[in-house]
C-alpha cells in the first residue's frame, strides 16, 4: 500500500515540476516571439535588399501550381519567393533561393532575379560550411560577387562555372581559383533553381498580366 | 555516504570552479560545446554566459526544491528544470541576435546534456542552500566561460587573425585555417592540457628539490 | 686476460639487418627521386628539401636533449621523414610553411607518441595533412616543371617571410613570364577531375609535369622500391596491394564509363599514389604486421584513394587514405592474428 | 651450399616460415668422431634429465667400475645413472650446474691409467624381449632424449590412453648452426641407428618409421639408405634446410604433414619423435644391456683450436675439454648446445651432461657486430611475425612484455605456444631480446599460477 | 548523389560529417569509453541502438508538438521522453538478458544524457527529415560514432604499449589522436558530391 | 495567450504523469535485487586491487565482507580508520592482524659477495636466472637486478648502493608481489614481532660459502648452541623456529662470526659485535678463472 502511495508522490512531483516548466516556457515563448519574428524578418529583408539592388521594401509571394499569390505577414502560408520594390514603387525583381552540394556541405543561396532582363542581379550565400580561406571566398570575395551583377539566366544557355579568368560569355561564372568545387556549387545551385522557377515565374507573370 | 553540509561560505565556494575544478581543463566535462563553438571568441563568450545562466538558475531552483523532490525522480526532475532554463536561454539568444544564434547552432540546446550542469545539480545544489549553490554555479559557469574563451581566442587569432571579429594581425598575416576547422579544436585543447601538465610537473619537480 | 665468463642468452646469432641500416637504405632509395625533383624544379626544390630535412632532424634532436635522452637522430628515420615531407609538397611552397610542416611531423607525429616505433600515424603525412588544413591555398598552388630559369632563381613564393601570406600576384607574373604553352596551373589529377582531360600516361611515368616536388617520376620511385624490396627492407605486399587494388577498382569504373573516369594506368602513375604506395604506406611503424593484415591494409588504402579521387571533393586522396589506413592498423592487426600452429585442430576437437 | 637453392630444395617438404641463419657446419662436418681422453675427475649431477632426480646408490669413498649403475631411478619419470669411468667416489655434494643452481652430484675420481673397459652388461637378444618389457629395458639404460630436452625416453614409449602411434619419426635435422653430432652419427653409425629405430617402432607399435634430415646432409641420407632393405618400413627423407626444422612440430609438418595440436604431444597425431642419437644409443645399448655413459659432442666455434666431433664421458668438466682442444683468445662466451637455443655456462667446472650435444666456444671474434647489437625500439617491421614457425605474433608479445603485461600475453597471444626457438630474436633489426622477454614472462606466469 | 536520399544522409553522418570528429557530438563517452576495443564495440552498438530509439521518439513527438503549436516544448519533451525510454530499455534488458546487459546495458545510463543522442534528435527536426531519412540519419550517426570509437580504441590500445612522454599522457593524448583522426576524416569531404 | 499557456501546462502535466507512471510501474515490475552494501563497501576499500587480502581484487573482497566471510582487517592496505569504518558500517568486529612485512633472506651486497660470471642481457633478475643462473658465485644470493623493486606497487622497495633491496616497513603492506617476483625466492612475509632472522639461504658448506660471500651462514652452529630449540642447523644453514619466538633474544647475533643472523629493529639489520666488520664499499672483483 505504502508503495502505491509513494508512487503517487513521485508522479505528482514530476507532474508538478513539469507543469511549472510548461508555464514558464510558454511565458518565455510569448515574450520572445515578437522579438524573434522581428529579427527574422529583418534578416530576410536585409538579404532580399542585398540581392536586389535598389529595393527598399519587400513583398512575399507564394508560387505554386495555382500561380503567383501574394501572402501577407503572419499568414499561415509560407512564402517561397520575395519581390523587391524600389523607392519609386516599382518591382525590381524577385529573390529566390537555391541550393547545391559544395565542398563540405550543402551551400544555400538567395539570389535576385530580374524577369525583365532575365538576369541574376545579386547573390548572397545564406549558409555554407566551406573551408575558411578557400571555399568561403564564395561569400565574401568581391571579384566573385562581380559575377552576379548581370548574369544571363535566360535558360537559352545553361549557367556554368568556368575556371578563373576564362569567362567569355554572360551566362558563365568566373570561378575562384583553388576553390573550384565551391564555385561550381554556386553555379549548380543557380542552374537548378532557375530551371525550376524561372519558367513557372514567367508563366505566372504572364498570367497575371493577362 | 551522508553529506555533511558545510555551513560556511568561503571564497572557495566561488573560485573552486574557476581553477581547481575547472570543468573543461580539469574535469574534462562539457567538451562538445567547448570544442564546437570556440572557433570564434564571441561564440565562446556567448556559450559560456548561456551556460552560466543555466547553472545559476538551475542551482537556485534545485536547491530550493531539494527537500521536496523524492529520491527516485531526482534526476528526471533536474533534467526538466535544466531543460526549462536552457530553452529560455535559447529563445533569449534568438531574440537578441539571430546571427549569434545561427553560429551557436544546436549547441545552446545541448547545454541540457552538458554533464557539468547535471553534475552540479546532483552533487552540490541538491545538498546546499540556495545562495551558496548560486554562487558556486556562477563560479563553475565562469570557469567554463574562461576555458571556452582561452580556446576561442587562440583559435580565432590563429585561424582568422581576429579577436572578437576585430583584426589584430597584420594584413599579410597568413591565417592558419586548421584552427577554425574541427581538428584545430582538438589540437588547441590538447596543447592547453599539455601546458598545464608541464607546469604542474615542473612545480612538483621544484618542490622535490 | 682475466676476463670473466660471459653470460648471455640465446640466440647467440643475429640477422644481418639493423634499424639504422634499413633506414639508411631507404634514404639511398629516395636520393634519385630527390635529385630528379631538384632537376625538375631547381633551386626551390633544393631549398625545400634542405629546409625540411634540417628541421626534422633538428626537432628530433631538440626533443631528445630536452627530455635528457640520448639523441636518436643517428637512426636516420628523421631524415626519411624530412625527405618525404619535402617531396610531397608543391615545389614553390613557402619555406617557412615547409619548416612548420616538418616540425609538426616530428613533434606531433612522432615525439608526441614516444618517438621511433611508437607513432600511430605516418609522421610525414601528419605534417602534410596539418599543412594542408592550415595553408589551404599555398598547398594547392602548383608550378610548372622544367622552367628554364629554375637554377637561377627561386619560385617567388618560396622565399615568403615567415608568418606572411605568399605573394600570389608576383607568382602569377612569374609563371606568365615563363611563357609555357597551355599551362593552366593545374596538376594532371585536377585536370582529370574537373575537366576530364587525361594526360598521357607515359609522360606521367617519366615525370615531366606539374606536381609535388617528388612524386612526378613514377619510374624512379619504382626503382627505389624494387631496390628496397629486393634487399628485404620493405614489405613488397603493401605497394602491390595498394597499386593493385587501385588499378582494379579504377579499371572497373573506367570500363563502365571511359568518358569521365580515368584509365587505370593513369590512376596508378598519377599524383602521389606511387610515392605513397612505395614509400609511405610501407612505413612499418604505422602499418600492420600480420600477413593477412598487410593485404587488407593495402587494399583499404588503394580503394579509399580511388573513391576519394573519383567521388570525393578532392582530386587526390592518397594522403588521407594512408592516414585512415594507419588509423585502422591496430584494428586490422587485432582482427587478423595469424592462426597459430596447431590451433585449428583444437577447434575441430572441440566440435567433435 | 649451392644445392639449397636448387629446384629440388624447394620441392622438399618443410614447415611455414622459419629462418635460415648461416650454417657454419664446415668446421666439423667432415671430422670423423674421435674419442677424447678421460679427465681426472667427473662430476655427475643426479638430475641430468627432466623429471625426478635419481637416487645415489654409492657412498663416499666407494669404488665403481665403468658402466656400473651408481644411481637408481626415483619413480617412472626418472632414470638411473651409470658410472662413465672406473674410479672412486670422492664426494656426493652440491656442484654447479649448467642452468645455474647448485645440484646434488656424484664426484668421481677417475683411476688414471685404467684401461677403462666396460665391464658391465650382458649380451641379450633384443628381438626376444617382449615389446611390453622394452620400456623397462630402455629405462634401465638411463637413456634420455639426446635431442636437447633430456626427457626420459622410456616415458615417451608409453603411448597415452586413446592414442595409436602409426609412425616413428627419427629426427636427424640438426638444424642448429655449427652442430654436426647427429650428422656424423648418421654417417658413421647408420646400422645402429636403423637397429635402434626398429626397436623404437616395436616399442610403440608403429608400422613405419621415417628418418628425416635436412638436405644439407645428403651424404647421411646415402649412408642410411645403404643399410636399409628394399621396401623397408624404415625410410629416410631429406627436408629443406631451415631453422628450426628439427623441432618436432616442424618435422611432423614437413615429413607427414601433420600438425601437433597446441599443448599436446606428437602421440596425439599418431607420431613418436626421437632424436638420431637417441635411436643410435638404443641400437647400441639395448643388445648389450648397458647404460648411457658417454655421448658424442661437437666442440666447435672460433674459440677452439681443434674443433671436431668427440666422444666424451658424461660428467667431463668443460675446462678439461678446453684444455685438451686448445682454447684461443680471452673472451669467454661458452655455449652448451647450439647458438640458437643453447645457454651459456657460468663456470668452466660445469660438466657435460647426457642431453648436451654441442659445445660452442665464441671468443672475441664475435658472431655479431656492435651495430647489430644496438637496441632500438620495436619498429613494427613484422620480420619476427614472418619468422616465427609457430605463427605467433612476437612483435605484439614483445611490446606487451615491455610493459609487463604477462597475463594478457598468455591469454590472448598464445605465449605458452612459444618454444623459444629464437627465430624472432634472430631476425629482429631492433635487437629486441624477444625470447628472453618470453622466458621471463612464462616464468612469472608459472610462479603466479603456482602461488594461487 | 541526391543530398536528400537516405543513402547520402547515412553517408554524411557516417563519414563526411562524422558526428564525433566533425560535429563534436558525444565527446565525453568518446574519450571515456575508448580504452579497449571490445568495450568500444559494445558501446558503439549501444549508442547506435539508443540513437534509433531517440530518433523514433523525437520524430513522433515532433509530429505531436507541431500539431499543437508547442515547438517551444521541443527540447524539454525530447529529453524527458528519450531519457525515460532508455531507462525502460535498460530495465527490460537487465531483467530479461543479464548477458546482454553486461555487454551493452551498463553503458545505457551513460549514454542517456549525452550530446550525440539529443543532438541527433534536434538536428533531424531542424533539417525536417522524413521518417525514413531520420532512420538513415540515426543509423549513419551511430555507425559513425562506432567507427570513430573503434579506431580510437585501437589506437589507444596500441599506445598503451608505447613510451608516451609524461606531458602527453592522459587526455592530451586522446585529444591529439582525435584531432589527427579528424584531420584524416577531412579526406571524406565532398564525398558523393 | 492563456490558451497557449493552458495547452502547454496540460501537455507537460500529461507528459510528467505518463512518464512518472511508466517508470514507477517499470521499476516495480522489472527491478533486479543486488545488495547495495557491496558498492558502498567497495567504495571504502583502497581500490589497490593488489590481492593481499587473498581475493582477486577489491570487489570480490567487498562481496566476501558483506557476506561476513572475512574480517575487514584482511585488507592490509587499508588504514586503521578505513578498517574501522568498514567494520562499523557492516556492524562486525574489525578483527586484528599483526603487521606483516616482506623480508629479504640475503645480505650479500656487491661489496661482500662475489660474482663468477658477467651477465650481459636484460636487466632483470628473472632473465639473468634463465641465463645460466645469473653469474653470482652464491647460487642462492640476490642478483640485485631489482625485479622486486619494480614489482612493488607500493614503492616499499628500493635498491641500496650495494645492489640489495631494502624494504621500507612503513610502506610495505604485505601484498606478496615481491615474494612472487623474486626468482630466487628470497622474500618472505613475516610478522614484525619476529626479530631474529637468518639473512642467508646458502646451503653451501662453510669454506665454500665464505669464499662466495663474506657474510654467508657457514653453519658453524654457535648461534644454535646458545639457543637450543630456537635455532637449529639444517642442511648447512641456521634456521629459527618461530613457534618459539618468545624465547628470541639478541644473544645469537652476538655469537655469529659472519653476521648472517641479524636482529631486525628500526628497520635495520642489526649485527652483533662478533660479526666481521666490513667497511669496504666498492664491489668485489668478478671471480676470474685461470685460462685453460
Ligand atoms: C583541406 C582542404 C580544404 C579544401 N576546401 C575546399 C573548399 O572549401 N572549396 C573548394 O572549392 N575546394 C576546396 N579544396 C580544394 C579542392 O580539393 C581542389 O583542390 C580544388 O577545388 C581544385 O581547384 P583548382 O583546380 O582551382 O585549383 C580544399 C582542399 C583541401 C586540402
Ligand atoms: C602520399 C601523398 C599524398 C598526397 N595527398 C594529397 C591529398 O590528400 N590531397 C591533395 O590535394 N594532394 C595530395 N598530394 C599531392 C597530390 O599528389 C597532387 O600533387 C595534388 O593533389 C594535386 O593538387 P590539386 O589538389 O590542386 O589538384 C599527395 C601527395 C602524396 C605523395
Ligand atoms: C626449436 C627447436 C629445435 C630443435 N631442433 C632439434 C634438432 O635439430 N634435432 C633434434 O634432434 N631435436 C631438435 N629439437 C628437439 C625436438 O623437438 C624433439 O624434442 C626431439 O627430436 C625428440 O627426440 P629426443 O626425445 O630423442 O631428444 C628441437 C626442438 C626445438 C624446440
Ligand atoms: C620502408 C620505409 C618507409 C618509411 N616511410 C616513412 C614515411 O612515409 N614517413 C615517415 O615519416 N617516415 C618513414 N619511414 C621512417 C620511419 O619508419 C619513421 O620515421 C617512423 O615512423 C618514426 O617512428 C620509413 C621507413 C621505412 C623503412
Ligand atoms: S622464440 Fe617463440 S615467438 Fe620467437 S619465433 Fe620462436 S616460437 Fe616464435
Ligand atoms: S622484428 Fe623486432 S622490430 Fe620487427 S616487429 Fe619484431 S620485435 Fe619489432
Ligand atoms: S611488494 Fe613486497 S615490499 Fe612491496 S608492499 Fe608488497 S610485500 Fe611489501
Ligand atoms: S631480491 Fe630477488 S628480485 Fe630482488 S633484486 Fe635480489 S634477486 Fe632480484
Ligand atoms: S559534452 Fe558532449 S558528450 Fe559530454
Amino acid at each position: 500500500m505504502s508503495a502505491d502511495h509513494s508512487s503517487m508522490k513521485l508522479v505528482a512531483t514530476l507532474g508538478g515540476i513539469a507543469v511549472f516548466s510548461g508555464l514558464l516556457l510558454s511565458l518565455t515563448y510569448e515574450i520572445t516571439k515578437p522579438m524573434i519574428a522581428k529579427n527574422e524578418s529583418e534578416a530576410l529583408e536585409a538579404a532580399v535588399f542585398e540581392v536586389l539592388p535598389g529595393a527598399v521594401t519587400r513583398e512575399n509571394y507564394l508560387l505554386d501550381d495555382v500561380g503567383l499569390q501574394k501572402v501577407g505577414e503572419g499568414s499561415s502560408r509560407e512564402a517561397n519567393l520575395y519581390a523587391g520594390i524600389n523607392e519609386a514603387g516599382e518591382r525590381v525583381g524577385f529573390a529566390l533561393s537555391g541550393e547545391a552540394r559544395g565542398y563540405a556541405d550543402v551551400v544555400r543561396v538567395l539570389y535576385g532575379y530580374n524577369p525583365e532582363t532575365q538576369q541574376v542581379v545579386g547573390l548572397r550565400v545564406l549558409s555554407s560550411n566551406e573551408t575558411p580561406g578557400l571555399g568561403d571566398r564564395i561569400e565574401k570575395d568581391p571579384a566573385f560577387q562581380e559575377n552576379f551583377t548581370a548574369l544571363d539566366a535566360s535558360l537559352a544557355h545553361e549557367i556554368t562555372t568556368v575556371k578563373n579568368g576564362e569567362k567569355t560569355e554572360p551566362w558563365q561564372i568566373d570561378g575562384i581559383s583553388g576553390a573550384t568545387v565551391s564555385s561550381k556549387a554556386i553555379g549548380k545551385a543557380l542552374r537548378d533553381s532557375t530551371h525550376e522557377w524561372v519558367p513557372q515565374l514567367h508563366a505566372a507573370l504572364e498570367g497575371s498580366l493577362e | 555516504m551522508s553529506a555533511k553540509e558545510p555551513e560556511t561560505m568561503t571564497l572557495e565556494t566561488f573560485t573552486q570552479g574557476l581553477w581547481k575544478d575547472n570543468p573543461v581543463f580539469v574535469m574534462l566535462l562539457g567538451l562538445c560545446p567547448a570544442l564546437a563553438v570556440t572557433n570564434s571568441a564571441l561564440n565562446a563568450l556567448a556559450m559560456g554566459l548561456a551556460t552560466t545562466f543555466v547553472l545559476i538558475c538551475s542551482g537556485l531552483l534545485v536547491s530550493l526544491l531539494r527537500n521536496v523532490i523524492p529520491k527516485q525522480v531526482r534526476i528526471a526532475s533536474y533534467i526538466i528544470i535544466i531543460a526549462t532554463f536552457v530553452t529560455m536561454a535559447d529563445y533569449g539568444i534568438k531574440a537578441i541576435s539571430l546571427e549569434l544564434y545561427k553560429a551557436l547552432g544546436a549547441f545552446i540546446q545541448l547545454i541540457v546534456v552538458n554533464c557539468i550542469i547535471l553534475g552540479r545539480a546532483e552533487a552540490y545544489a541538491s545538498k546546499q542552500k540556495p545562495l551558496k549553490s548560486m554562487i558556486n554555479g556562477a563560479g563553475m559557469g565562469l570557469g567554463f566561460t574562461l576555458a571556452l574563451l582561452s580556446l576561442g581566442v587562440v583559435r580565432e587569432i590563429l585561424g582568422s587573425g581576429t579577436v572578437f571579429g576585430m583584426q589584430v594581425m597584420p594584413d599579410r598575416f597568413q591565417t592558419w585555417s586548421v584552427f577554425v576547422l574541427p581538428p584545430g579544436g582538438f589540437f588547441v585543447l590538447a596543447c592547453w592540457l599539455m601546458l598545464f601538465t608541464w607546469i604542474r610537473e615542473r612545480k612538483s619537480k621544484q618542490e622535490a628539490i | 686476460m682475466s676476463e670473466a665468463v660471459q653470460l648471455k642468452t640465446s640466440p647467440h646469432l643475429r640477422g644481418m639487418h639493423s634499424v639504422d641500416k634499413i633506414m639508411r637504405h631507404v634514404v639511398y632509395a629516395l636520393i634519385p627521386v630527390s635529385l630528379f625533383s631538384v632537376m625538375q624544379f631547381g633551386l626551390s626544390a633544393l631549398a625545400l628539401i634542405v629546409t625540411s630535412v634540417v628541421v626534422c632532424v633538428g626537432t628530433e634532436h631538440f626533443f631528445c636533449k630536452r627530455s635528457g635522452k640520448e639523441s636518436t637522430v643517428s637512426d636516420w628515420s628523421a631524415v626519411i621523414t624530412g625527405l618525404l615531407v619535402a617531396l610531397i609538397l608543391p615545389p614553390g611552397f613557402p619555406l617557412w610553411m615547409a619548416a612548420f610542416a616538418a616540425f609538426v611531423s616530428i613533434a606531433v607525429g612522432k615525439v608526441f607518441f614516444g618517438g621511433l616505433g611508437y607513432n600511430v600515424f605516418n609522421p610525414a603525412l601528419v605534417g602534410r595533412a596539418f599543412a594542408q588544413a592550415a595553408f589551404t591555398v599555398p598547398i594547392t598552388t602548383w608550378t610548372p616543371g622544367m622552367a628554364h630559369r629554375r637554377f637561377l632563381e627561386f619560385i617567388p613564393t618560396t622565399l615568403t617571410p615567415p608568418f606572411l601570406k605568399p605573394d600570389f600576384e608576383a607568382f602569377r607574373v612569374w609563371v606568365e613570364s615563363l611563357k609555357i604553352d597551355g599551362y593552366s596551373g593545374a596538376t594532371p589529377l585536377a585536370m582529370m577531375k574537373f575537366d576530364h582531360v587525361e594526360v598521357d600516361t607515359l609522360e606521367l611515368f617519366l615525370g615531366t609535369l606539374a606536381s609535388s616536388a617528388g612524386e612526378s617520376s613514377a619510374l624512379l620511385i619504382l626503382l627505389g622500391g624494387f631496390y628496397l624490396a629486393f634487399r628485404k627492407m620493405l614489405n613488397w605486399k603493401i605497394p602491390v596491394a595498394v597499386l593493385g587494388s587501385a588499378f582494379i577498382l579504377s579499371g572497373i569504373f573506367y570500363l563502365k564509363n571511359p568518358e569521365i573516369y580515368p584509365s587505370p594506368f593513369f590512376t596508378v602513375v598519377s599524383g602521389g599514389l606511387m610515392l605513397g604506395a612505395v614509400f609511405m604506406a610501407t612505413d612499418m611503424v604505422s602499418s600492420p604486421v600480420t600477413p593477412i593484415g598487410v593485404w587488407i591494409y593495402g587494399i583499404l588504402i588503394g580503394s579509399l584513394t580511388v573513391m576519394i579521387r573519383l567521388f570525393g571533393g578532392l582530386n587526390e586522396g592518397v594522403m588521407y587514405a594512408i592516414l585512415l589506413g594507419n588509423a585502422a592498423t591496430p584494428l586490422i592487426n587485432n582482427l587478423t592474428q595469424p592462426r597459430i600452429y596447431g590451433a585449428i585442430r583444437k577447434r575441430k576437437e572441440k566440435a567433435v | 651450399m649451392s644445392e639449397h637453392f636448387s629446384i629440388q630444395h624447394f620441392l622438399r617438404g618443410t614447415f611455414h616460415q622459419g629462418i635460415h641463419p648461416p650454417e657454419n657446419k664446415h668446421f666439423t662436418a667432415e671430422k670423423p668422431i674421435e674419442r677424447l681422453a678421460f679427465p681426472p675427475q667427473l662430476v655427475l649431477p643426479l638430475s641430468q634429465h627432466a623429471g625426478k632426480a635419481s637416487v645415489a646408490l654409492v657412498r663416499k669413498g666407494q669404488e665403481v667400475v665403468r658402466g656400473e649403475p651408481i644411481a637408481r631411478a626415483d619413480g617412472f619419470v626418472s632414470v638411473p645413472l651409470h658410472a662413465p669411468a672406473s674410479g672412486v667416489v670422492k664426494d656426493i655434494c652440491l656442484m654447479p650446474s649448467a642452468r645455474g643452481p647448485m645440484v646434488e652430484s656424484i664426484v668421481l675420481d677417475v683411476y688414471a691409467g685404467d684401461p677403462q673397459e666396460v665391464l658391465y652388461g650382458t649380451e641379450v637378444d633384443v628381438d626376444a624381449i617382449q615389446s611390453s618389457d622394452l620400456m623397462q629395458a630402455v629405462q634401465d639404460t638411463g637413456l634420455v632424449g639426446l635431442g636437447g630436452a633430456a626427457f626420459p625416453t622410456h616415458v615417451k614409449l608409453s603411448v597415452p590412453e586413446g592414442c595409436v602411434i602409426d609412425t616413428v619419426l627419427i629426427n636427424g635435422c640438426e638444424c642448429e648452426p655449427f652442430l654436426t653430432t647427429d650428422h656424423r652419427l648418421m654417417i658413421e653409425q647408420a646400422a645402429d641407428l636403423v637397429a635402434g629405430t626398429r626397436i623404437l617402432m616395436r616399442a610403440v607399435g608403429a608400422k613405419r618409421a621415417i628418418i628425416g634430415t635436412e638436405d644439407n646432409k645428403l651424404d647421411a641420407v646415402e649412408a642410411i639408405q645403404a643399410v636399409l632393405k628394399k621396401d623397408d618400413v624404415v625410410s629416410v627423407k631429406a627436408v629443406q634446410t631451415k631453422y628450426p626444422q628439427g623441432a618436432e612440430k616442424m618435422l611432423a609438418k614437413a615429413l607427414v604433414n601433420r600438425e601437433i595440436p597446441s599443448g599436446k604431444f606428437p602421440s596425439a597425431v599418431g607420431l613418436g619423435v626421437f632424436n638420431v642419437a637417441t635411436a643410435t644409443q638404443i641400437g647400441q645399448l639395448l643388445p648389450q644391456k648397458q647404460g648411457v655413459i658417454e655421448r658424442v659432442v661437437t666442440v666447435t666455434g672460433p674459440g677452439i683450436e681443434r674443433p671436431g666431433n668427440y666422444i666424451v664421458p658424461v660428467g667431463t668438466p668443460i675446462r678439461f675439454i678446453l684444455e685438451k682442444l686448445g682454447f684461443q683468445g680471452s673472451a669467454r662466451h661458452l655455449i652448451m648446445g647450439g647458438p640458437m637455443m643453447g645457454g651459456t655456462v657460468s663456470s668452466l667446472d660445469t660438466p657435460i651432461t647426457k642431453g648436451c650435444g654441442g659445445l660452442l666456444i665464441l671468443n672475441e671474434h664475435q658472431l655479431t657486430t656492435e651495430e647489430q647489437m644496438k637496441r632500438y625500439p620495436c619498429i613494427n617491421c613484422g620480420a619476427c611475425v614472418d619468422a616465427c614457425p609457430m605463427m605467433l605474433n612476437p612483435c605484439e608479445l614483445g611490446r606487451m612484455a615491455h610493459k609487463a603485461q604477462y597475463e594478457v600475453m598468455a591469454e590472448r597471444y598464445h605465449l605458452n605456444d612459444c618454444f623459444e626457438c629464437g627465430s624472432c630474436s634472430y631476425v629482429c633489426p631492433a635487437a629486441i631480446p624477444l625470447v628472453q622477454y618470453f622466458r621471463v614472462a612464462k616464468s612469472v606466469n608459472r610462479t603466479k599460477a603456482a602461488a594461487s | 548523389m541526391d543530398p536528400n536520399s537516405p543513402t547520402f544522409i547515412f553517408l554524411n553522418a557516417f563519414l563526411i560529417n562524422n558526428f564525433v570528429l566533425a560535429m563534436f557530438l558525444g565527446l565525453c563517452p568518446f574519450l571515456g569509453v575508448s580504452g579497449k576495443i571490445k568495450t568500444a564495440g559494445n558501446m558503439g552498438m549501444a549508442v547506435t541502438f539508443v540513437m534509433l530509439v531517440s530518433s523514433i521518439c523525437a520524430f513522433g513527438l515532433n509530429v505531436l508538438l507541431t500539431r499543437f503549436d508547442l515547438e517551444f516544448l521541443k527540447l524539454i519533451s525530447y529529453i524527458a521522453v528519450i531519457a525515460s525510454a532508455v531507462q525502460l530499455v535498460e530495465m527490460t534488458v537487465k531483467r530479461f538478458s543479464p548477458a546482454l546487459f553486461r555487454a551493452l546495458g551498463i553503458f545505457l545510463p551513460l549514454i542517456t544524457t549525452n550530446c550525440a543522442i539529443l543532438g541527433l534528435a534536434l538536428f533531424q527536426t531542424a533539417r525536417e527529415y522524413t521518417f525514413v531519412q531520420s532512420l538513415a540519419f540515426a543509423l549513419g550517426a551511430g555507425a559513425g560514432f562506432t567507427l570513430a570509437l573503434l579506431l580510437m580504441a585501437g589506437l589507444r590500445e596500441k599506445l598503451d604499449l608505447a613510451d608516451v612522454p609524461s606531458v602527453a599522457r592522459g587526455a592530451a593524448l586522446s585529444l591529439m589522436i582525435a584531432g589527427l583522426l579528424s584531420l584524416a576524416f577531412m579526406g571524406f569531404a565532398g564525398l558523393g558530391g | 495567450m492563456t490558451a497557449g499557456l493552458l495547452i502547454a501546462a496540460l501537455f507537460m502535466a500529461l507528459l510528467g504523469v505518463v512518464l512518472g507512471l511508466v517508470l514507477a510501474v517499470a521499476s516495480r515490475k522489472l527491478a533486479v535485487e543486488e545488495d547495495p552494501r557491496i558498492d558502498e563497501v567497495e567504495d571504502m576499500l583502497p581500490h589497490a586491487n593488489c590481492g593481499a587480502c587473498g581475493f582477486p581484487g577489491c570487489r570480490p573482497f567487498a562481496e566476501a565482507l558483506v557476506k561476513g566471510d572475512v574480517p575487514p582487517s584482511k585488507c592490509t592496505v587499508s588504514t586503521a580508520e578505513g578498517v574501522a569504518s568498514i567494520a562499523a558500517f557492516l556492524g562486525v568486529e574489525a578483527g586484528s592482524a599483526e603487521k606483516v612485512v616482506a623480508r629479504l633472506a640475503c645480505a650479500g651486497g656487491k661489496n661482500v659477495a662475489r660474482f663468477k660470471a658477467a651477465y650481459q642481457g636484460q636487466p632483470s633478475c628473472r632473465a639473468a636466472v634463465a641465463a645460466g643462473g645469473g653469474g653470482k658465485a652464491c647460487a642462492w644470493g640476490c642478483l640485485g637486478l631489482a625485479d622486486c623493486e619494480v614489482s612493488c606497487t607500493f614503492d616499499a622497495i628500493h635498491m641500496n648502493a650495494q645492489g640489495l633491496p631494502v624494504v621500507d616497513e612503513e610502506k610495505c603492506v604485505a601484498c606478496n608481489d615481491c615474494v612472487l617476483a623474486c626468482p630466487l625466492d628470497l622474500f618472505s612475509l613475516m610478522p614484525v614481532s619476529q626479530k631474529l632472522f637468518v639473512a642467508c639461504k646458502s646451503l653451501a658448506e662453510g669454506d665454500q660459502a665464505l669464499s662466495e660471500c663474506e657474510v654467508a651462514c657457514t653453519a658453524c652452529g654457535r648461534c644454535a648452541a646458545d639457543a637450543p630449540g630456537l635455532i637449529r642447523i639444517e642442511n648447512h644453514l641456521a634456521r629459527v623456529d618461530y613457534s618459539k619466538n618468545a624465547l628470541a633474544t639478541r644473544f645469537p647475533i652476538e655469537r655469529c662470526p659472519t653476521g648472517a643472523i641479524v636482529w631486525i629493529e628500526d628497520q635495520k639489520f642489526q649485527k652483533g659485535a662478533a660479526a666481521k666488520k666490513i667497511i669496504r664499499k666498492e664491489p668485489l672483483p668478478i671471480l676470474s678463472e685461470p685460462n685453460p
